[in-house]
């Protein structure tokens, strides 16, 4: 079809929508693969909702999956589709207000018919009331098209509708240049036991794909060239096979068993589901009866000498703060997991937020004080893992791990680390009765030796009342508790000893400096990446130690006529920076349960600069 | 038998460690008078006959009176939050199988606050030795009802009497599918050691209940049927595979008709020895029917009261770790990190 | 029996409530096929035959699929936190007790996280209705195994099978004291409202263990007994004071010799009617015994396991407040804060 | 005697110390009844060991009760006691270090024998080697003199021994001219059932008395006058009593059931223990399994309308942070009481703190704010129990009120209210079906309405997750969580609304502005006083409303030169004030268990002020 032109893009972003039995979440991953495959640079954003199966048609059932794939370095999954792919009405209804004037918008007509437009709130059908007259509608009737492409496998009305999601896929694939290989190989893989399904799927995909290509209405197809990313060994990865990943190497970089408690939340089950899968690490995955049994029994397991670890969200946090007291206490390593969710209370489950912050900073009776880190991106969340747990070995405490939703669920394309060029995570233990006292403190990092259960000649008690200094004995004399919860407090600061300097891109100094944490990195810095283009005096610092703070902190924040913190709350991180450092740090807080968009970012900031200085 | 699992015994050729060498330099700080004592006197007393090297036991608590226990002991310990001792020992248990762990907890600890972790701990069958210091009261707190306090009990809390019907932790623990329950008196100084070293030899999860007199705040809970003089006539000690005796000369016996019990002296109108009910500490329904025995209708059973097994959490665990290295080129983490897909950039 | 906390019956002349008037208008969000539709369907079905205004009504979950149960109900509802459902319905019954609340929770939501308050909620006998969803699966969060899922389960997080002993509700529910335990089946469109019936009939905490398909993520783990061509030969309806009889034609039954049970067929070699086991539901012991019941040795019995009276938690605080108003000169404030001594300063 | 002069004092500080089984708590209460009898002044301060008893003789068994009593108004049981009355070595070891030059030391000579000194810690008998010259000693046998007096009773050796704290009390009765008469009528009734240990105790009383009074070693006898205090009925309470009074009240002024649920810990327990025996009032009191469920409870009974309240400590509150979250979703009216303690984990259960504060403000998952008050003194705790039960109901939300050890144990004199005076407790409740809607506001509290299960047509389902503005059903929608929580945080802070004008002490702006909050309120007040009389410019705030702030406090703050914060924690309520209104607010923190001593907070203001300003 030599007629049809080829468009360049440098960037595009597709949403697939449809109901939550329609498949999206798998034909966005399939069209993230191949795009990531080709070479593009990708981010993702599935956003499904809190029901398994919500009634199919109905507005709450909507689960969408949006994916952007490039040409250049992106660091978001994209602001607003340039493509929505509508499965049926109730999906075109919740996605539409996020469409851009002139957007393509693919509608599988054969659903909007008379009951999915009532379940929808549709008094008219959209597609032919001209009320998308705004959009490049394309209305296919991809059921009807599937069922016939998949007729004479013999399969029942029900898993034949099933496939329409490949043969939307092969819409797209055609339309963006994109072979059908690697998903035919894929299915072939994944169907091997239901050969029939698997046909049907690869059918209905390359009916999709060749409809495409045959039909008059499409005038021109899009190429997205490959990104130029560093050289080296690729594959997609999520934020929670991130972390999973990472907490392996670490156990395996200190020569420890990796003992991992959880009790399954939304969004943090996956890390559980991932390592479970591992026992030929020697993973020992301890699935409790709830959170509190989770912690303890990932104290118990610290207290032997695993790298401990235990997993949760928000609610689960909450249920866990008395046993993070008694790590505190007891001044044993393990890392806390916190993949922030909406809340308060149980919330919006599947959506993302970084409310956390202060519960897991403040959230305990008593003065206890423990290192906090949050990682910044899916890839992020395996250097994270490892850096939590060498901070919880070397210093002898809780290390609580800040991720969310969208970290957890998005992928990003990520550099595979040579296991050879890991760190080494050194874990020494106390074996000399002599000298030995449970409470005795490393002079540099003032952690109490770690002295395992089996070790002759060093039988100790440890527990959750007051201990005397260096003997570790139940104390409840004045001057000593006095001391050891100050004791407590400077080993935590004293963390900040191994934090590097703090990275400041764009200006180092001058009218605003950005701040922000967590999950919010990639809009943040395509928003600092646009206001640098426009000659903003702008800087961005993103903080992955969230206590202590970096030692540098300080000056950085005070080289800048103003500070803008974005979070995905009311302004947590933004209380401890004016608590600290007593600066009038402004914010711009969002509490939607969905991430920043880049322009939100950009205009909160542009606005307060050309305030300042109008370029 | 002799398990991956199974706690490492001591070097033969050692010294053997007497009951002194448990006692920490810690000074007890329980009121004088507790039935506490007694119990710590009994288990430095089996300590050495188990062969278990000190470095190898743990013993882990809540907290109440009785779960300041690990501080007295000079073996590793552990003196945790309340209610929660159960899930530090599984996950000692199951990161360190080799060790032999203990779990020691309070009517109020273990099945109060501690009631889930208890239930759930039991079923899964970790290898861990529970002694649940009953004294159906909460000393430490000064004296408050217990789960396990007595209909109308009046206490600090209840000034007119409890209204919470008691619940019977040898009959939960059944429920939990335990694979070894027994129960026993502080101040048995013969029976108690004895069950220590029966509960410690057996492979799966033990759970000891052991009535503990608080002469504080429920002084006197159990010396209606503990007291010496009564004790024979009161008590009745399960053995597995015998007939269910008791009385002074163990003239007494319990025979069964159907589901229903009685008390019967053995020569007496009719009554022979071969119509005893003999005790079967594999079938629960056993045990929960004898756990429903008690007096003045009955003597109070004590003994063994479930004793069967069950493969353990930490050796199934540990069977599929095996397995799963078995497989060649398993546990490569360069394999595990580039996962199923990967592509160059050149 | 009319007690000060029985729950008042809906005015006789009012027009009486029909199903629909149970529907709520919230749109049921269940995965199409799940078994607990069914269950909504059957309660909304005995809800108008109760006699309860539904103003008086009150339905208290927790967190799970079967915990959505409440938005569905045209009554109050309380849709509270993962595992604490009991605790709000024990609070609202003690401060209201003349409303009719009910629990509807999973095997995760209520035996897993929620398992202690289960406990203690039974045992003390607060004149609850509690019916628990048992898919063996957690389902909401999309498929981890439960304390019920069979030993051996293929789940998300346990790829090569679960090595928890599961703990069986029935028998949970007999260890923690309560006076009526039933179990019935989600697609048993006779059985599961007449349970319903007799529970909401029951003074005191009432609860039903029923068996629901999870299509999802646990499809059919109850078919090879609950299927319509096998149930009659593979389920047996325990009936109080009834010999135990099962059979596509009543023709089996059960027998008990001490406390060993066997199948016999009534006829067939000696085997007589009045040999069967006629079913003691006030007897704790011989639910027990009965609960031990399995496929495929035995038909897995359904029905009232146990159903006796004891006084409710809030009728004896009840009591007791009554009791203490009664004195002359009681609830006297000014008194009360003057105490026991005061002083005059002029 | 009359060769015996009398000297007058207006203050006058005993500590009692003796063996937990010595009934040193007795026998300060009985002194400190009697001299609030007789008029004066008095605060207590009660200082007991975790154990319940420990064994005999040893330190950590020792247990103490300070009493102040004055003929002007005090605020503290004092700094250092004048008097020590030391019943065993291990008591002389423990409070000597807190004894001044020159003070009154009785102590039990008969006590001093070799095992106590030993068990103490003592090489030679400190009474006897000349260690104690820097102070006023009275060795008085009186384990013997008191077995002499009981002789002829035919009591056993323990029960006899027993007595002896009496006979110390009788000394201490005559060299302070006070009468055993109420002494007398309290054992009368104490041991209506046990007569002749009612008579033993009675004998050893006397001959305490008498003993001092034949004694030729006391040349002088005290007077401390009766106080001027407001007139009218007084009583002595103690932080928990009223607080116990102060829910009951409240109920009876709402005209609802009173329902209390707890799992007890120390030091929360007594209120647990005081409601429990009045029914009378329809207390309904719930002990649960657990924290969690025991807040259950309590939620479920304000759902049905009754006065909600549950009481804990430190670590109870970390279990109940998950169904807090609960309660601020569903907008539920209930009070939850910390009786802090020290921290963290379970820390020195029987010893006071103030290190829970940022733990209930931001100790919950998600943006989860709640209103939170503190008590500053024992009889306080009741007028704050009353507030705390009207700001739940007029703004339906959970409503933190923060005690601790120091108020809960301490007594001080109170001024029986008139039942008539007590403030009214309006609660509206739902009824019109037709505008019924769950989340609809108050234009004014924005206060959702309270309709009860039992309510015709009110029919309607509450819960966790996210709810829609004014329909209050389950909601995922983006605008609508973002404005739900706005909304609620809005509703928190308008409690400022009906916050009183803030109180300043002294001077109205200056040099230095001293904010405290809680069980400091007396050590403070007391410092102020000082400092005011040696006429530095310094000004006095104590905050009850922690959370909001009330609304002139930034003004106010603003009028100083320095702020100082005292606290008994590491600065939670600083941090605070610095995030909200950046200032350089400076603190003066000690962790110790032990409340401050007056001269502490004294030397740090003057030091600052003088630095300032030499007076
Ligand atoms: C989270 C928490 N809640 C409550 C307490 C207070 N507390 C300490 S021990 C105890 C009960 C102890 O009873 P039991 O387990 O029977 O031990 P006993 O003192 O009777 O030996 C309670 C309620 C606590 N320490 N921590
Ligand atoms: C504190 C807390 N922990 C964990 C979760 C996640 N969660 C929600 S439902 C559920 C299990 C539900 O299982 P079940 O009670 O059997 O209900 P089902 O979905 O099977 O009907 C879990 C673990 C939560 N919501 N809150
Ligand atoms: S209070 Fe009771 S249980 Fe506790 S130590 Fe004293 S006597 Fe023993
Ligand atoms: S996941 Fe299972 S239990 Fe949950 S709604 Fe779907 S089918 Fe029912
Ligand atoms: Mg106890
Ligand atoms: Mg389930």
């Amino acid at each position: 079809m030599n007629r049809r032109i080829t468009e360049e893009r440098d960037a595009v972003t597709i949403r697939f929508a449809g109901d939550s039995g329609d498949g999206m979440q798998l034909t966005g991953s399939r069209f993230t693969d191949t795009a990531a495959l080709i070479g593009n640079d990708i981010a993702t954003f599935p956003d499904f909702p809190a029901e398994i199966r919500a009634p199919a048609g109905s507005l709450p059932g909507v689960s969408g999956f949006q994916v952007q794939f490039s040409s250049r370095d992106i660091h978001t999954p994209g602001d607003r589709p340039d493509v929505l792919v509508a499965m049926n009405p109730a999906a075109l209804k919740v996605n539409l207000r996020d469409l851009p004037e002139g957007a393509d918008l693919f509608v599988n007509s054969d659903a909007f018919a008379k009951g999915n437009l009532k379940l929808a709130g549709y008094e008219s059908n959209p597609v032919e009331d001209g009320s998308l007259s705004k959009y490049r509608v394309f209305s296919l009737p991809m059921t009807s098209l599937t069922l016939r492409a998949v007729e004479g496998l013999g399969l029942g009305q029900r898993s034949a509708e099933r496939c329409k999601n490949f043969f939307a896929l092969g819409v797209m694939f055609f339309l963006y240049e994109r072979s059908v290989d690697a998903t035919v190989q894929w299915i072939d893989q994944k169907f091997a036991k239901t050969p029939d399904l698997g046909e049907a799927n690869k059918r209905a995909l390359r009916a999709g794909y060749n409809y495409a290509d045959t039909l008059e209405i499409f005038n021109r197809t899009y190429r997205v060239r490959k990104a130029v990313l560093p050289a080296g060994e690729y594959r997609s990865v999520s934020g929670n096979e991130a972390l999973a990943m990472g907490f392996i190497a670490a156990a395996r970089q200190a020569g420890r068993t990796l003992f991992y408690g959880s009790y399954p939340i939304t969004p943090a089950s996956d890390i559980l589901h991932e390592l479970a899968r591992h026992r030929a690490f020697d993973v020992r995955t301890f699935q409790a009866e709830d959170e509190i049994a989770a912690i303890g029994a990932v104290i118990g397991a610290a207290f032997g000498g695993a790298i401990a670890v235990t997993g949760t969200s928000g609610p689960g946090i909450a249920l866990k703060s008395e046993a993070m007291g008694l790590a505190v206490m007891t001044e044993l390593p393990l890392v806390i997991v916190d993949v922030q969710r909406g809340g308060p209370s149980t919330g919006l489950p599947t959506k993302t937020e970084q409310a956390d912050l202060l519960q897991v900073v403040h959230g305990r009776n008593g003065e206890c004080p423990l290192p906090v880190l949050a990682a910044c991106s899916p890839a992020d969340c395996f250097h994270t893992a490892i850096e939590a747990v060498q901070i919880a070995v070397r210093y002898m405490t809780p290390v609580v791990l800040l991720s969310d939703g969208y970290l957890a669920n998005g992928a990003e394309p990520w550099r595979v680390p040579n296991v050879a060029d890991l760190p080494g995570i050194a874990v020494t233990f106390a074996t000399d009765p002599h000298e030995y006292q449970p409470y005795a403190r490393d002079p540099r990092t003032l952690a109490r030796p770690w002295a395992l259960p089996g070790t002759p000649g060093l039988e100790h008690r440890i527990g959750g009342l007051e201990k005397e200094d260096r003997t570790g004995n139940v104390s409840y004399d004045p001057e000593n508790h006095d001391r050891m919860v100050r004791l407590r407090a400077e080993k935590v600061a004293r963390v900040a000893q191994d934090i590097p300097p703090t990275e400041v891109v764009g200006a180092k100094s001058g009218d605003l400096l950005i701040v922000g944490w967590g999950g919010t990195y990639g809009a943040i810095t395509s928003s600092v990446e646009e206001l640098l283009v426009k000659g903003y005096a702008v800087g961005q610092v993103h903080l992955r130690h969230l206590n202590p703070f970096p030692s540098d902190l300080g000056d950085i924040l005070g080289r800048y006529k103003r500070v803008l913190v974005p979070e995905l709350n009311l302004g947590q991180l933004r209380l401890l920076l004016r608590a600290r450092y007593l600066i009038e740090a402004e914010g711009l807080n969002k509490v939607a349960g969905q991430p920043f968009r880049v322009d939100e970012i950009y205009r909160k900031a542009a606005s307060m600069l050309s305030a300042m200085q109008p370029v | 038998m002799s398990t991956p699992t199974q706690t490492t015994p001591a070097d033969p050729n050692a010294p053997k460690l007497t009951r002194k060498d448990f006692a920490s330099d810690q000074e007890v700080r329980w009121c004088p008078g507790c039935g506490d004592y007694s119990i710590l006197a009994q288990v430095q007393k089996v300590m050495p006959d188990l062969g278990i090297p000190r470095e190898k036991l743990v013993f882990i608590s809540g907290i109440g009176c009785s779960s300041r226990f690990p501080y007295y002991m000079n073996t590793y310990g552990f003196h945790s939050i309340h209610g929660r001792a159960m899930t530090l020992a599984t996950g000692l248990k199951t990161a360190r199988p080799e060790l032999s762990v203990w779990v020691v907890t309070g009517d109020g600890d273990g099945l109060s606050i501690g009631g889930n972790h208890f239930l759930h701990t039991l079923r899964r069958n970790v290898d861990l030795n529970v002694i649940l210091f009953n004294n159906r009261i909460y000393g430490l707190t000064k004296g408050q009802y217990s789960p396990t306090s007595v209909l109308g009990q009046v206490t600090k809390s209840s000034p007119l009497g409890t209204i919470e019907h008691p619940i019977n932790p040898v009959r939960v623990a059944i429920a939990a599918e335990a694979t070894w329950v027994g129960r026993s008196v502080d101040v048995d100084t013969k029976h108690l050691p004895e069950m220590i070293r029966k509960m410690a030899d057996h492979k799966g999860l033990s759970f000891l209940e052991v009535y503990q007199n608080c002469n504080i705040f429920n002084d006197g809970a159990f010396e209606h049927f503990v007291d010496k003089p009564v004790r024979s006539e009161r008590m009745l000690y399960l053995e597995p595979g015998k007939p269910m005796r008791f009385g002074a000369n163990n003239e007494k016996g319990i025979v069964a008709n159907g589901l229903k019990l009685a008390v019967v002296s053995v020569g007496e109108n009719g009554a022979r020895e071969a119509d005893l009910l003999v005790y079967d500490a594999t079938d629960p329904a056993m045990a929960y029917l004898i756990s429903q025995m008690d007096y003045p209708d009955f003597p109070v059973p004590v003994g063994v009261f479930l004793d069967f097994q069950r493969e353990t959490y930490e050796d199934m665990l540990l069977a599929q770790v095996r397995q799963a290295q078995s497989k060649p080129g398993s546990g490569d983490l360069q394999k595990l990190l580039r996962g199923p897909q990967t592509w160059l950039v050149e």
